[in-house]
């Protein structure tokens, strides 16, 4: 059971070394990589940003989490920062299990919570030169949604399964 | 009491550092320490109630800060 | 897209190599290895066999089944034959997607066909020094069931989503 | 009509070889096959039922033979 940030290219069968045991019949790697299109723009590579004791700290969580939810201990996580070319992996997660359907689960469970909480951003740079923050909370395409302030609760939940709520930006 | 704000992202370019020192009275919750930063030059590109972290832990508006604090604002995070 | 029954190693890597692309956000790999223990038995080692020519052609069915089920076409599998130890690899399956819901489907989907329709037995070596065909239709543990012959019906079907129905042992 | 029975696994084990040559006559299915198979030493720990494969595709019992085909018995797959 790991979790890391690291600065350097991901290795996943490095990681599916590291969960390997006998008694396992199933592992899952999985690996996020750097598209070259996003939203209907030609990116030409991404910057990865983090508020880094933060990030690793619910990376840790997270792993802990499924370790216990999934009932594995072989579950290690990797999340690089920097600036990625297209096809480079940007996140590796591997998972052991005796049975597959935990080792999917498992590995499903890890990726879906580091997008929903973990503190890291991207900003994608475009063949046209411009450089753009991700924010996955707005909707993509043309039709930009923007909401009102107004939507926004007071009371962000701090609980085991809290969810970040989405910042929203003021009506533009 | 002293708080260290964090701030990254779109949030510390629109602010134009990634970190700022708050002076705020006892008793000051983390509402009251957005307030502030809400005040600043660039902050309306930052939303008046944002994601917040006290500690390192995603945390309430409502929660007390203490001296020392390191309260950070998260833009929509974007990993994986 | 592709599917192989192999006599040598796998190589997961290489076939995670083999379907990435710049549009892939995404990329699973599962790996099936041999367990130490299964049903409570002590395994040191499986002989895998295969009725090859039908295996090979349900394996690239079941590839182009997920191809286009889950609409990528960068699917690949390899089942391997013969005599593996522990921990050794028995088949891999990667997948890459621009979605990475649509990733874990695919490769979930393609190990789950290969279990139920591919005409591949393994016969486990115990550390007694027993080998059995292992027969996934039968209940495990020391409750065996044994159904009767009367319960089998006689129409296996052939439609697109056949299922290869339990052959019943008989009441023994 | 000659038709080749292949055997596998525990099937091929129970009657003691890996392929049988049966000659039927014209009309015969499927299940006239499985019951000449089933009437062969060692036939009783091959189920009277068995899944099935004609020129290597899943067929019915009920699928009329011809000449030349190959009929597979397939005991319960184990694979991945």
């Amino acid at each position: 059971m790991r979790a890391a940030i690291v600065e350097t290219p991901l290795d996943g069968a490095n990681l599916l070394r590291e969960v390997s045991a006998p008694a396992n019949g199933a592992a899952i790697l999985f690996i996020g990589t750097v598209r070259d299109v996003n939203d209907g723009r030609a990116v030409t590579g991404i910057d990865y940003s983090a508020y880094s004791a933060m990030a690793r700290r619910e990376l840790e969580s997270i792993v802990q989490e499924a370790s216990s939810r999934f009932d594995t201990t072989h579950v290690v996580v990797e999340h690089r920062l920097g600036t990625l070319d297209i096809g480079e992996a940007s996140v590796a997660i591997a998972v052991a299990h005796s049975r597959r359907a935990a080792a999917f689960d498992a590995a499903r469970f890890v990726i879906e919570e580091i997008k929903r909480r973990v503190p890291i951003w991207k900003r994608e740079h475009y063949s046209d030169g411009a450089r753009e923050w991700v924010d996955p909370t707005r909707a993509t395409g043309r039709g930009v949604v923007e909401t009102s302030p107004a939507d926004a609760g007071d009371e962000p939940t701090n609980s085991d399964d809290r969810e970040p709520r989405a910042a929203r930006t003021p009506g533009a | 009491m002293n708080v260290t704000v964090l701030l990254f992202a779109s949030y510390a370019d629109a602010l134009g550092r990634p970190e700022i020192e708050l002076a705020l009275p006892a008793g000051a919750t983390v509402r009251d320490a957005v307030r502030h930063i809400g005040a600043l030059p660039g902050a309306d590109r930052v939303p008046p109630t944002p994601l917040v972290a006290v500690n390192q832990r995603y945390a309430s508006l409502e929660q007390p800060l203490a001296q020392g604090d390191e309260l950070a604002l998260i833009p929509p995070v974007a990993g994986g």
